[in-house]
């Protein structure tokens, strides 16, 4: 074995692959599911609502600005409009037909969630909502999404970063990032 | 996190469907139930759903209603049903659940605290062993076919009916008991309390002309003098008397409330009274005469009695005693704890010298929280085995556990052609009726209260009922035939305010203060001292006694024993002696060394009480404190019945042994006691009981304190390091051991908010509780007491403990991971998700303060996990966790004045253990805010920190104990 | 021959008349020999032990360190105590090598390979404990100071627990660099008479490819050296690091100054004990009673002695100091440590530790073997111990007394300990049977260490330098090298 | 093309005087194989000093120095962290871990260069002038570059020697 080509894959070994194994690994670890964008039970388009429309997120997302939930609308908030909006295509009206069908018969719909956070992470949307963090921000261009997909990566670093952005690049929002601000 | 957050449940509960539908029902419940389980769930699954990335669902609202908004919190008032003082509650329902109680601040007997049974009672709401369906001879039914079968009986004899209901002194459920005795014409009603207070009410009957039971008021009081009454832990009205009392004593400047307590066993109060006289149960009646004696003297009246025997008490102390009340009269108060109409008769005359009456005690809101008559109870025992009772409805009692003479009552019950039990269990009593109607659990139903006359209190349910239960008004009102019959008992209950006290108020308003203040104040009364000649002989009368004196007693943690099945009462430790778990023979330590027995040991105690023979085997303790010949053991144990949590969760074991049946007529009972040579594990959690002369816990003198001394608190300042700056809040913490009184209040508040695991007797025998707050209790054996040898009757001090977030935490420096760092307003931060559970912190923690969770503390019963606070987050196996100072309410609080633009106001922000806390011992606050009360407090001659030479600056300080005593003598 | 003056200081460090071959032979035939029934029993025994180990490690992992009888108050205890007490042990072996080798102290020679490999043992059983004693295990890799995603957040470097990460497996990789530099020559030596082609095979791979050059001998001299360089601070400073695991803290039993020295001098103490132990048995077993010979032995016993007698003198320091502070929880303390609930783990300490070590004085009881092994028992048991009245007297009644509490260890932790034995004597077996034993190298340039010359031609050092160019300077060297 | 004469010996004075006198008579010494550092090899053939101490010392001050930065970077300049209520910059605690990473890199890379230098890796094959030189045999060997070589002379000084035997070859293989 020449020792030159021992070098080389002793480095490669020890010197590459573990660190980039170990970083790799951590972002595994925590879940970083960007890019997310599961099936739902109804072709609801944030596209439509939010963009041609431009429906006010909170409109539906209700709770946003009072709860740690931004609060997935109820059917009667969907029925506000859908009692008279049935639908132009024969795609739509079929939907929302399903639509006025549950909301009939009072069964839910079970929407797919799209944002995960662990359970030892208690954030909070009324608090980011109440400083005027605009849904964007986080959600991404949504008004543009079809199909709801998750933006951020929503990792610690992407949390602590913008938080800590806040107080250095003087966006004034005193955005704290002591531990216990949302690990309790 | 919680999938289910979106899921819709109504905290303001629809009527009841009607029975015809009970199948359809039954199907809706199961959804329910599924639903309740699914969010208790989530909180748990999260962790590892989070993590793996596994699609979760929500499933929102159809239509959401007001006060349904996903992940906020909403307050009802309520009244606590944990025990008959009916103190002022709030509910909150976070989620469509019930999530933790709180005294309700407006309500003006309580005053915003809770006991430990009061903070426990949400568990008790997700009791997995509640009775989920009526019954009939041990068959599930339908309520309407349950009603066809009371009614019957009921109608077939009106005459024979009987009513054994507790203390029942809400106007709606008296307008509901008269009604039906009414509709069953002859049918009698009997009030019953398992620990009776009767003879008060007797008493005063004798001496007043009023069968009542007084208010007593500490707040009026400058001396109070208590014969073996534990007004702080567990008479009548504990809460408020606690806060009064410690209202009484805040400010020692400002007047100091003097506390003499005269007992044989070692009470919560006798262990907070400025002076305790350690005396024998067979000599209070001859040092209660004394005492009439010698005030009778003072007052230049006529002295009814004859001299009292000696021996047992010094009269020399009596003396003194006599002196203090006289100094105070028109201000001071005597209280006597015994269940025996002579001497309650003997008290009635000291108060009445002392001229007590419209001051200190008052017939204008006299207490309705002891109803219960015992003559009325043999009379319906009596009937019962005469054949004179072919219905008997019981109502939220429990006598064939509870009463003294329970074989006798069980014989009874077998000659009553049908009975049933208004009860949230099979219990003993229940299981052995021949129906049974499961009541709403106190959170899910409406109910009133009139704990003093004129003093109303609301109870509306925060869930909607878990089984199939109905209120127990409504079962009354179905089974007499009632026109009220099938209506909601809101509507009725409703009603009836309407008619009587609302007086135009708005039902809404009420309903959301929950409470309505209408009593009377200073209500005159006349003095009868016909009787107390007679009653003086006897009570001084001493029975040549043999053996030990026994003495029953309610624990602060138990009560009689109806939450035998809430773990974490059984799990909360006895103030005084530590021991969870179980319960035990308390005996001074003199006694216990006298028959050779240690802690643990078993032994057999024999004993007659009124003709009965008694015999039990239970785990002997040193008390001290303890009269050495008298034996103390606490009631609310044994119970058969209860559930799986009072059989130590394995089927047949029973916790504790059941000591009603040593309950004497009123005389004292002794019995003889025997080691077995067995012993039985202790789950103990603070098994050194001498401050070692340290000065952790400290107290002084009243006298030092006027004279501006309150003990050494020497300054610790001076730094290698600048330390570190907190420009804008800095949380601090104040606890007043001077209003402390060790009732554990805020252990469980704290247990219910911050999601705490119950351990269970071995791991905690084990020292491996999880608490996060403890009260440590120190006899202290430096000082002398006033009586007796030191050792014998120690001083007592308590001190809550738990995180004191120290601003140079020891613990933080040492962790490798930094999962418990400083925030930058001072909190000691704990992050369990980073912990990988060196326990390095722990070890370093000069206070002990940290849990670890030694095993993974199963969440594993979807009901009982819907009490589980989705604010904090479940820790498992092999992570170090401690007080956070509910960081999550600080959030809440913080979060809440800038949603609402306003600045955070002093004292809005509460942690539980200051919400829960009766006498107002603890006080948050920011200590970079000069104006608040914390800073206030902290900056109080009395403020001191524990172990301050360590440098580690806690934020946590204490006041120290003030004592209206002797100096320390030699 | 006569006239040939060898001083009395100067004892033959190998002894019996042994050629160059004759110690190749002799320390490769436990290699290439079958294993005898001793070893096969002694190996089953380690194995069982180690796998009684594994099963109660691989429970207590499962179920929680809950298994363990540790509480609130006494977090640490059979753990750490045998985390340090490995510690300890791993110490003798870098000493002997790298400060005996500053030293120039020739008689290590033949134990200084036996030695380093319980040095790198005991360290793998003493890194078994910090791992296994924490809650969640699986995360010790948190305690690496890597990039991640968390902000990046990063680890507490002013924690002694992270030193303690560093230190341990600095001493572990260096250690073992030591140990395998100071192996290369001799594998060379077993490759070249390997029979076996799998032999061969192997022991190639693992020589690198030695020659015997003495152009590498002379950069590898160099590099031993400054390894031993490296390795003399670096075994001062572990357990040092260690004894501030203690020291740092607030706890009174623990807040010390004397630890450092204390744990340095009680490691030495501790791990000639091991040393002592290990050396009687094998030069029983595997017949090495030329190369470890009477002298070796009482060498350590000495050291033993004197370390025994500071490690006493640390005791009393620390009851002198606890009264002269005036601090009434560090005076406590150490009251309640001779006096309190464990005091019978105090006077087991004090008696191993402090008294038996003192009957070395006598020389009789220093050059008897079955002697030194019993009382190189004896210390170990000691030191056992006083690593256990540090951690859990100190722990078990510290400043609150409402927080006093005993500790009582659980089957689990006792068959934890008798598992890191196994694992220990499972390596050391190994090891006996697959290295060779002696460092043959350093050895064969000792052979000739006060003795008389093994070639006739050579035993006329009285004749003219001339003749024989470099003779006299040669063993004039010889002789003056050592003094 | 270059032959080796090697001569073999069985004593370590032997081989030590023999390279000596062959340096000094002008010979060209490839290497001496012993089975042990024979002491005053590296004079009697004439070796410099290592360097192996300043690459140790090089690596060592490196490492020292990566630790100090690198505890100040994560501790005091990416997320200072309040732990304790003590400085982000605290010189005290980070004494012992750049003391444990000097130690660390200054050996690691000293092992490296040991193998880098004396080309010495996992699998190498190893060329044996003589077999024995790794148990009794000291095999001196000289190389012959050229006719100017003086055959007889070398085995003259190595007999001279006690030299077991002397060998002659085209490479060590």
């Amino acid at each position: 074995m020449n020792w030159r080509i021992f070098i080389i894959v002793f480095i490669l070994t020890f010197g590459i692959s573990l660190p980039a194994m170990m970083t790799l690994g951590d972002v595994h670890l925590i879940g970083n599911h960007q890019g997310y964008q599961p099936e739902q039970p109804l072709p609801f388009s944030h596209s439509l609502h939010a963009g041609q429309l431009a429906l006010n997120c909170q409109y539906c997302h209700s709770a946003a600005d009072e709860s740690r939930h931004a609060s997935v609308p109820s059917l009667s908030t969907c029925m506000n409009c859908h009692n008279l909006a049935k639908g132009n295509t024969e795609f739509a009206k079929a939907n929302i037909a399903k639509i006025a069908a549950a909301y009939e018969k009072g069964e839910p719909v079970r929407w797919q969630r799209v944002h995960n956070l662990p359970d030892f992470v208690h954030f909070n949307h009324s608090a980011h909502v109440t400083k005027g963090v605009d849904c964007q921000t986080c959600h991404g261009n949504v008004p543009e999404m079809g199909v709801m997909r998750q933006n951020a990566d929503l990792t610690m670093g992407w949390c602590v970063n913008c938080h800590r952005d806040q107080n250095t690049l003087g966006k004034g929002l005193a955005a704290p990032t002591d531990c216990d601000t949302c690990h309790h | 996190m919680n999938n289910a957050d979106n899921i819709p449940v109504q905290p303001e509960p629809t009527d009841d469907m009607p029975p015809e539908v009970a199948a359809e029902r039954e199907r809706a419940l199961i959804n329910r139930r599924r639903f309740l389980q699914i969010s208790g769930l989530a909180a748990l699954t999260a962790v590892a759903a989070g993590c793996t990335g596994k699609p979760m669902a929500v499933a929102p609202a159809v239509a959401r209603s007001p006060e349904t908004t996903p992940g906020v919190a909403y307050w009802y008032a309520s009244t606590c049903q944990a025990c008959s003082a009916a103190c002022g509650m709030l509910m909150k329902v976070r989620d469509g659940r019930p999530i933790k109680v709180e005294g309700n601040p407006q309500h003006p007997m309580s005053r915003g605290g809770l006991c430990v049974k009061g903070q426990a009672s949400v568990l008790g709401l997700y009791d997995p062993d509640r009775l989920k369906a009526p019954q009939l001879n041990g068959a599930p039914l339908t309520w309407a076919d349950l009603d066809k079968a009371v009614a019957k009986a009921v109608r077939a004899a009106p005459d024979k009916v009987r009513i054994l209901s507790c203390t029942q002194n809400g106007i709606t459920a008296r307008n509901i008991v008269n009604e039906f005795l009414q509709l069953a014409p002859g049918a009698r009603h009997v009030s019953y309390d398992a620990v009776s207070q009767s003879a008060i009410a007797q008493a005063h009957r004798l001496s007043h002309g009023n069968a009542a039971v007084p208010r007593y008021r500490l707040d009026k009081a400058a001396v109070v003098a208590s014969f073996g009454a534990d007004f702080l832990g567990t008479w009548i009205s504990p809460v408020e008397f606690a806060r009064q009392w410690a209202d009484a004593r805040r400010d020692p400047a400002h007047g100091f409330l003097k506390h003499v307590q005269i007992e044989a066993a070692m009470s919560l109060s006798g262990a907070n009274a400025d002076q305790r006289i350690r005396l024998p149960e067979s000599a209070q009646g001859a040092a209660l005469v004394l005492l009439a004696k010698n005030l009778a003297a003072r007052a230049g009246i006529n002295d009814p009695f004859a001299e009292p025997p000696a021996g047992g008490f010094d009269p020399a102390d009596i003396a003194k005693l006599a002196d203090e009340l006289w100094a105070a009269r028109g201000k001071a108060l005597v209280l006597c704890g015994a269940n025996d109409l002579n001497r309650q008769l003997v008290t009635n005359f000291i108060n009445h010298v002392l001229g007590g009456y419209g001051a200190t005690l008052d017939f204008g809101a006299a207490s309705q929280q002891k109803l219960g008559d015992d003559r009325e109870l043999a009379t319906l025992v009596d009937d019962m085995e005469a054949g004179k009772v072919s219905t008997l409805i019981l109502w939220g009692v429990n006598p064939a556990y509870d009463m003294p003479d329970a074989a006798r009552f069980v014989a009874g019950l077998k000659k009553v052609a049908f009975s049933v039990a208004i009860s949230d269990r099979l219990d003993e009593t229940a299981s052995l009726c021949s129906a049974v109607a499961p009541d709403h659990q106190a959170l899910e139903s409406w109910a009133d209260f009139q704990p003093q006359l004129g003093l109303h209190s609301l109870s509306q349910p925060g869930i909607r009922p878990l089984y199939r239960t109905r209120g127990a008004l409504e079962s009354l009102l179905a089974w007499c035939g009632s026109p009220r019959a099938g209506k909601h008992a809101r509507d009725v209950i409703r009603e009836v305010w309407e008619k009587q006290v609302l007086n135009g108020r708005k039902w809404n308003d009420v309903l959301e203060q929950g409470v309505l203040d209408l009593r009377a104040e200073g209500v005159p009364s006349k003095f009868d001292a016909a009787g107390v000649r007679d009653a003086g002989a006897k009570a001084a009368a001493r029975a040549e006694a043999t053996g030990f004196e026994v003495i029953t007693c309610e624990s602060v943690q138990q009560g009689d024993g109806r939450h035998a099945n809430n773990a974490w009462l059984q799990e909360v430790p006895d103030p005084l002696s530590k021991i969870s778990w179980d319960n035990y023979a308390a005996l001074s330590p003199a006694a216990l060394a006298k028959l050779g027995a240690k802690n643990g040991d078993l032994i057999a105690l024999q004993a007659e009480v009124a003709g009965r023979k008694v015999a039990l085997e239970l785990a002997a303790v040193g008390q001290p404190g303890m009269a050495d010949n008298a034996v103390a053991i606490a009631l609310g144990y044994g119970r058969t019945h209860a559930g799986r949590m009072a059989a130590a969760n394995s089927p047949g074991a029973v916790i504790g042994v059941n000591a009603f049946a040593l309950i004497g007529a009123g005389g004292v009972v002794t019995a003889t006691l025997k080691l077995t040579g067995g012993k039985t594990p202790l789950a103990q959690t603070q098994t050194h009981d001498s401050q070692e002369g340290r000065p952790h816990a400290m107290e002084t003198t009243l006298a030092a304190l006027h004279h501006g001394g309150h003990g050494e608190h020497a300054a610790h300042e001076g730094s290698l390091w600048p330390g570190q700056k907190y420009n804008g809040r800095r949380w601090g913490m104040v606890i007043d051991l001077n209003a402390c009184i060790g009732c554990a209040g805020c252990v469980v508040g704290c247990q219910a908010e911050n999601n705490i695991p119950v351990v269970g007797k071995q791991e905690v025998g084990a020292r491996r509780e999880m608490h996060w707050m403890r009260i440590d209790r120190y006899y202290s054996d430096d000082k002398p007491a006033d009586q007796g040898a030191v050792a014998d009757n120690p001083t007592v001090n308590f001190q809550p403990m738990m995180c004191q977030h120290c601003e140079n935490a020891p613990c933080e420096t040492v962790c490798p991971v930094l999962a418990t760092t400083h925030s930058s307003e001072g909190l000691n931060q704990q992050t369990y998700n980073r912990c990988v559970g060196t326990r390095y912190c722990a070890n370093n923690c000069p206070y002990k303060v940290r849990r670890f969770n030694w095993f993974d503390y199963k969440h594993d019963d979807p009901t009982l996990n819907l009490v589980l606070n989705p604010d904090v987050t479940i820790r498992s196996r092999g992570i170090m966790e401690k007080c956070s100072m509910c960081v999550q309410r600080i959030q809440e609080g913080k979060l809440a004045a800038a949603r609402e633009g306003r600045k955070l106001s002093d004292r809005e922000i509460r942690p539980a253990c200051e919400q829960s806390c009766p006498t107002q011992a603890i006080v948050f606050g920011d200590l970079n805010d000069k104006g608040s009360e914390v800073s206030k407090l902290a900056a109080s001659g009395r403020n001191y920190v524990v172990l301050g030479e360590l440098q580690v600056k806690p934020v946590v300080s204490y006041l120290s104990k003030v004592r209206d005593r002797h100096e320390v003598q030699g | 021959m006569s006239h040939q003056v060898y001083s009395k200081l100067r004892e033959p460090l190998v002894t019996g008349d042994v050629s160059l071959h004759q110690i190749t032979e002799q320390a490769c035939a436990p290699l290439e020999r079958r294993a005898g029934l001793t070893w096969w029993m002694a190996f089953a025994l380690a194995l069982t032990a180690l796998g009684v180990g594994a099963a109660a490690v691989t429970y207590e992992i499962a179920t929680g360190i809950g298994t363990w009888g540790l509480n609130k108050t006494v977090g640490w205890a059979f753990d750490i105590t045998n985390f340090v007490f490995w510690v300890g042990i791993g110490h003798a072996g870098t000493l002997i090598s790298a400060v005996l080798f500053l030293l120039r102290q020739k008689w290590r020679t033949s134990i200084n390979r036996s030695a380093e490999a319980m040095t790198i043992f005991a360290v793998i059983c003493a890194a078994v404990f910090p791992l296994i004693h924490m809650g969640r295990p699986w995360l010790a890799f948190w305690t690496a100071p890597y990039p991640n995603f968390r902000g990046p957040l990063w680890v507490n470097f002013r924690s002694p627990l992270l030193w303690d990460v560093f230190a341990i497996s600095t001493y572990f990789t260096i250690s073992l660099v030591f140990w395998y530099i100071g192996l290369i020559p001799d594998l060379a030596s077993a490759r070249d008479r390997a029979k076996s082609k799998i032999r061969k095979f192997i022991y190639s791979i693992m020589s690198f490819g030695w020659n015997g050059s003495s152009r590498v001998w002379s950069r590898y001299e160099t590099a031993y050296l400054l390894f031993a360089g490296l390795a003399t601070p670096l075994v001062v400073s572990v357990h040092t690091i260690v004894s501030m695991d203690f020291a740092t803290s607030v706890i009174p039993g623990w807040h010390t100054t004397i630890f450092p020295p204390y744990f340095v001098v009680g490691a030495v103490f501790s791990g000639f004990a091991m040393v002592m132990t290990l050396l009687i048995i094998m030069r029983k077993v595997v017949n090495f009673q030329n190369f470890i010979t009477v002298n070796h032995l009482e060498n350590m016993a000495k050291v033993i002695l004197v370390t025994g007698s500071i490690v006493g003198l640390a005791y009393s320091t620390e009851f002198f100091i606890a009264w002269y502070s005036g601090n009434e929880y560090e005076g406590f303390t150490f009251v309640n440590r001779a006096t309190g609930p464990f005091a019978w783990a105090y006077w087991i300490m004090v008696s191993c530790n402090v008294i038996t070590p003192q009957l070395l004085w006598f020389k009789k009881i220093r050059r008897s073997v079955p002697m030194l092994f019993i009382l190189s028992i004896f210390v170990n048991i000691g030191m056992w111990f006083e690593r256990f009245v540090i951690v859990v007297t100190s722990l078990h009644r510290d400043y609150l007394p409402s927080s006093w509490a005993y500790y009582t260890p659980t089957l689990i932790e006792i068959a934890t300990l008798v598992g890191s034995f196994g694992l220990f004597f499972t390596l050391f077996l190994l090891f006996c049977r697959a290295l060779p034993m002696l460092a043959l190298g350093e050895i064969k340039s000792v052979s000739k260490f006060g003795r008389k010359p093994r070639h006739p031609e050579l035993d006329d050092h009285s004749k003219p330098a001339a003749k024989q160019p470099g003779k006299s300077t040669r063993a004039h060297q010889r002789e003056t090298a050592h003094v | 093309m270059s032959r080796l004469v090697i001569g073999v010996f069985a004593d370590e004075d032997h081989v030590v005087d023999a390279t000596r006198d062959c340096r000094l008579a002008g010979f060209e010494i490839q290497d001496v194989y012993t089975p042990y550092a024979v002491h005053g090899m590296d004079e009697a053939m004439g070796l410099r000093r290592s360097r192996l101490t300043w690459v140790c010392f090089a690596a060592g001050a490196a490492g020292c120095a990566f630790a100090l930065w690198f505890q100040y970077y994560t501790q005091a300049v990416n997320w200072p962290i309040n732990v304790g209520g003590k400085d982000p910059w605290q010189m005290p605690a980070y004494v012992p871990i750049a003391f444990e990473l000097t130690v660390l890199i200054g050996g690691l890379t000293t092992m490296l260069a040991l193998f880098v230098r004396s080309r010495l890796f996992p699998g190498k094959r190893a060329k044996l002038p003589a077999p024995g030189v790794t148990d009794d045999k000291f095999a001196l060997v000289l190389l012959q570059r050229d006719s100017s070589f003086d055959a007889e002379r070398a085995r003259a000084i190595l007999a001279q020697h006690h030299v077991e035997r002397v060998l002659e070859s085209g490479g060590l293989s």
